[in-house]
């Protein structure tokens, strides 16, 4: 491992309740991470795994999702629906071993400025300690 | 020249060593319960004791994939560079028909346009043939002038005398070579046993006339009997990825913002979207019309360009398909339906 | 050059012209002054273009090959390379491999004769190429007609060019809307030309085909229904050419895509006579 | 047999349907699919444990969806993707004439007449065809009963691995793929006019058959099978190089099965799982 190694963390964002809140973080100034990139996406119901492994393969080291609490979707049912994509994703995710470690999910409304900031400090620790994901970059290498 | 013979323990030893060395050594590897011909590795479970191999030699020649050029691009501009092609091949466990399909393909790549990726890379390569031991109703080499002990196309014919090693016939110049240089592993005597007789042109019968195919299919563009044949083939490649003389390839790009590689990798004409045109259209709709392209570009559309028929009749794409659709039976039909004329 | 068939040329983007909403034409220019040397194309040639990370597309040449020192090509925003392509601007470079295909039998077969184009669409590309090749060298040929027709206005290619044909007195030039596509919603003020599509425009234009030779160009269904009507004018099957456009990747005759039957399309093709289309089974 | 024959016969001199789709032999000992559109051909039809293919798959392609009535033999794991497709609208009820066959299991002939590899019959719930106009062959005795839950013995062995050995057995596995997709065309249920990896606009998965596009590939196909995969395991039976892709399917069987208490393909007034939701669906693994 390289000894000015940072993380790369990508957060999938809802536009209507984290991406406020991750503003809320930045106008109260919280200080958090800058380890994280923050992509908006309508809804949390938008994210889908190939998301998550096109990250993952570009050189993120993690990857948070995030959006609205249940029963305050923009669009009513949005986060309902993610909520059970999300479990066989994490499903299949599991089954292929790919790091689970490295996938946050949670919701966080616009109110949380605080949670927020929390969070994507507490991931850039956990993946601090993890190490630089190699994995999927590595099957890239065996080209002809 | 006296003869020379080679057992399994060497030729797995052989292929090791070569692929320690800087050669790109391919041999048959058993897994799963199938053997594929693949690229060997130091653990590569190396497996002489098969029928045939799920996929055919082509792998080596023309991989599944392969890099024709990479580029950098900058504030500057673009810079391309090109693909050195200098590491020698050598490929062993292919049957006479899988060998047979590397001059057929030398045709077309070399078809006015030289395609330096296959043509040099069979330049650099030894083949390796084994000799087939058994058949089954899906082999119909003969049909088309080929022989299960047929040497067109190898350097080398390996033929089978005991539960553990074979005869070696050098055919060209390059398998001599080959023979001289690697003089260690092989060895001057083996204890032949008799039940390993070889097996002859008339253990696989001949079923059919190619040429009466073609000048059906010729006249019969619009015909019924395509329905028929494919009737219950459902679109997917299986039967062209195994095929040793499936040609057809697609070129995209593999990219980041300012680096990239275009790469030339199978593609098949039983796939819905082989043709389709930017506009949406398509001229091979249906899936009749796809598994027809097949055929007739194998049995017609391939002699009258390079006057040879693009298959060896190693009977892989009947076995492949889950849906059975099985080229044997098709080309009898067609040459039943000929011979009504 | 490189002994690689699929390297391709690199070519400066020089001018760039929008001439529909999605459909662009670029002019391009050989970065290495050598290759720009040896390069010579005919009339009807195609070439792959391609944009680096996207991958390579086909086009015809739409420029004459009359005009030295650059080509020129118009595409339309349809997948992944045009739509990075669109996204080039001047000075940017892209790949050309070319010229591929045969061409368009100019000399042997269009000298003194009346020459009548007929385009639909985008497919005024590849004829754009002849008329400006023939408008070029205009005193070997007689009478030239132009048929040019679009679906909508909006979608009618080069339509400065056509008003420079049209104010030619040497040239015929008919153009044509289908249906409806005269709308002030496709930006059209005032058409002054025909309605109705270009089968039917053709039928009606007086354009005799006597010691003529027709070019067709356009969506298959449009070559469909023009062929017979310009049987009926009087042209020979062997004067009608038209030029096929299959999907292709390789160009040379190796990817297996664009043949219809044993007519590989960019080896046998892209241009071919009425009479050759007919003995081809109905697969493009 | 003979009263397939019949009925089939029946059905296509009566014009009640247009084509039959069936099983015929092929001379060796095998079956192969056949679309019968002539009530003379009907003679062709047969049923034995060899018809292991899944027929409902012609079902959505293209030139018989253009049929009107449309009849299919179908074993009760056929006519669970039957019913998944009903339930997914691709199909209409009245449109299929579904001749259910009793079966006490498919062989894989190449297998040594075992049971198919991936043991799709040892958990088979429907011998019995469930949904059917017509029930050919006497009634066979059910293995397993329809309320128990399944658990395949080798997702068992496979999830006593560690995270590590199971990525290296999966980087092993789907290298291997060619990219044919026949595991895609053989499936009832992967039915999409133009699938994800036909569209390079946006490019999502590699097109190449790297490592990287065959774990791309298979890693989407099973996620969009989730909760409607019906279990006929002919995905893994035609991959030319035998991936075990049922293990990646019945991952995700199992997992909507504990979370949404949902199986494909028995019930007709059902939803598809993941178009539904519960307020109180678990989400223990949310922060």
């Amino acid at each position: 491992m390289q000894d000015n190694w940072e993380p790369k963390i990508i957060a999938f964002v809802c536009n209507w309740c984290t991406y406020a809140g991750a503003d809320l973080a930045g106008t109260s100034r919280f200080k958090y991470a800058s380890n994280v990139r923050i992509i908006k996406t309508p809804c949390s119901g938008r994210i889908d795994p190939m998301f998550l492994v096109h990250t993952l393969e570009k050189g993120a080291d993690g990857v948070m999702i995030s959006g609205c609490h249940p029963n305050d979707c923009h669009y009513n049912e949005g986060n309902f629906n993610a909520r059970r994509k999300y479990m066989v994703m994490r499903a299949l995710l599991t089954q292929l071993g790919i790091d689970m470690e490295r996938i946050t999910i949670s919701w966080c409304s616009a109110s949380e400025g605080i949670k927020f900031a929390n969070l994507v400090n507490e991931v850039t620790e956990k993946i601090k300690k993890l190490g630089p994901y190699k994995d999927i970059v590595q099957l890239n290498k065996s080209e002809r | 020249m006296a003869d020379v013979f080679l057992t399994h323990d060497k030729a797995r030893e052989l292929l090791i060593h070569l692929s320690a060395n800087g050669v790109e050594a391919f041999g048959p590897v058993e897994k799963d319960g199938i053997h594929i011909i693949e690229k060997i590795h130091e653990q590569s479970p190396i497996n002489f004791d098969y029928f045939i191999t799920t996929n055919s030699i082509k792998e080596a020649l023309f991989p599944r994939y392969e890099k024709i050029l990479s580029y950098k691009i900058s504030q500057e501009g673009v810079e391309v560079e090109d693909v050195p092609l200098d590491k020698s091949i050598v490929i062993m466990g292919g049957h006479p028909c899988d060998a047979a399909s590397i001059p057929l393909m030398e045709k077309l790549f070399g078809w006015d346009y030289k395609d330096k990726f296959f043509l040099k890379r069979r330049e650099n390569s030894v083949v390796i043939t084994l000799a087939c031991e058994e058949a089954d109703n899906d082999c119909f080499c003969t049909s088309l002038g080929y022989s299960p002990r047929g040497e067109v196309g190898s350097d080398i014919l390996l033929e089978r005398v005991s539960d553990n090693g074979w005869k070696v016939k050098t055919l060209t110049d390059k398998g001599k070579n080959f023979a001289k240089e690697y003089a260690d592993y092989f060895q001057s005597s083996l204890e032949a046993d008799k039940k390993y007789p070889k097996l002859a042109d008339k253990d696989v019968p001949v079923q059919f006339d190619p040429k009466k195919v073609k000048k059906w299919i010729d006249g019969h563009f619009e015909d019924s009997l395509w329905e028929k044949i494919a009737s219950n083939c459902w679109s997917c490649a299986a039967c062209t990825y195994v095929c040793p003389t499936c040609h057809c390839f697609d070129i995209t790009d593999d990219a980041t913002m300012w680096s990239g590689i275009r790469t030339k990798n199978w593609d098949a004409c039983t796939l819905p979207y082989f043709t389709l045109h930017a506009s949406m259209h398509n001229p091979r709709e249906e899936h009749f019309q796809r598994y027809r392209q097949r055929i007739n570009h194998k049995y017609s559309i391939y002699v009258n360009l390079f006057e040879a028929v693009s298959c060896t009749g190693c009977g892989r794409c009947s076995r492949a398909c889950g849906a059975r659709v099985n080229i044997l039976e098709a080309v009898k039909m067609i040459d039943n339906a000929a011979g009504g004329k | 050059m490189s002994d690689n068939v699929y390297m391709p040329y690199l070519m400066k983007i020089t001018d760039i012209r929008d001439e529909t909403p999605d459909t662009r034409t670029y002019r391009l220019e050989f970065t290495n002054p050598e290759d720009a040397k040896k390069f010579t194309f005919k009339a009807g040639q195609f070439g792959l273009y391609s944009a680096f990370g996207g991958g390579e597309s086909t086009f015809c040449v739409a420029s004459s090959p009359t005009r030295e020192g650059y080509i020129e090509c118009t595409f339309r925003v349809m997948g992944r390379v045009t739509t990075q392509l669109r996204n080039m601007n001047i000075g940017d470079i892209v790949g050309f491999r070319g010229p591929y295909g045969n061409s368009f039998p100019i000399e042997e077969k269009f000298y003194g004769k009346n020459i009548t184009f007929i385009a639909g669409g985008i497919g005024l590309a590849p004829v754009r190429c002849v008329i400006w090749n023939i408008l070029d060298l205009r005193d070997k040929f007689k009478d030239v007609n132009i048929v040019y027709g679009a679906r909508t206005y909006q979608d009618l290619v080069y339509k400065h060019e056509i008003e420079e044909w049209e104010k030619r007195k040497d040239v015929n030039l008919v153009k044509t809307l289908d249906p409806g596509g005269d709308k002030a919603e496709y930006g059209c003020s005032g058409w002054n030309g025909k309605m109705g599509f270009v089968p039917t425009v053709l039928k009606e234009s007086g354009i005799k085909g006597d010691n003529g030779v027709a070019v067709v160009c356009g969506p298959p269904i449009m070559i469909k229904l023009t062929l017979p009507v310009l049987k009926e004018l009087g042209f020979a099957e062997e004067n009608t050419f038209t030029t096929l456009e299959n999907k292709m990747k390789c160009g040379i005759g190796k990817c297996g895509r664009c043949n219809v039957g044993s007519f590989y399309v960019c080896k046998h093709g892209p241009v071919l006579s009425a009479a050759e289309l007919a003995q081809l089974p109905d697969e493009y | 047999m003979e009263q397939l024959i019949q009925k089939a016969k029946d059905l296509l001199s009566k014009k009640e349907v247009d084509a039959i789709i069936g099983y015929c032999a092929t001379g060796k000992d095998e079956a192969k699919p056949a679309l019968i559109y002539q009530a003379e051909d009907a003679g062709e039809l047969i049923f034995n444990d060899r018809c292991y293919n899944n027929l409902a798959v012609y079902l959505t392609r293209k030139d018989v969806k253009k049929l009107k009535k449309i009849g299919i033999v179908a074993k009760g794991c056929d006519i669970r993707a039957i019913v998944n497709l009903i339930i997914e609208n691709q199909i209409d009820r009245e449109k299929v004439y579904i001749i259910g066959m009793t079966c006490n299991g498919v062989v894989k002939p190449g297998s040594k007449y075992a049971s198919l590899k991936s043991g799709k019959c040892d958990v088979c719930k429907v011998r019995n065809p469930h949904l059917a106009d017509l029930v050919i062959g006497d009634k066979v005795t059910e293995q397993v009963p329809m309320d128990k839950k399944i658990k395949h013995a080798d997702l068992e062995e496979f999830e006593k691995k560690t995270r590590e050995e199971k990525w290296q057995f999966w980087v092993d596995q789907l290298s291997r793929c060619i990219r044919c997709n026949a595991c895609r065309q053989a499936c009832p249920m992967c039915y999409c006019n133009r699938c994800i990896v036909d569209y390079n606009t946006p490019q999502w998965i590699d097109t190449r058959s790297n490592p990287k596009g065959g774990m791309a590939w298979n890693l989407v196909r099973a996620y969009h099978l989730s909760g409607r995969c019906i279990d006929c395991s002919e995905c893994e039976r035609v991959c030319p190089v035998n991936i075990p892709l049922m293990l990646l399917n019945r991952t995700l069987q199992e997992e909507v099965q504990r979370s949404f208490d949902f199986e494909a393909g028995y019930d007709l007034e059902a939803c598809p799982p993941l178009t539904v939701f519960k307020k109180d669906d678990k989400e223990n693994f949310i922060r």
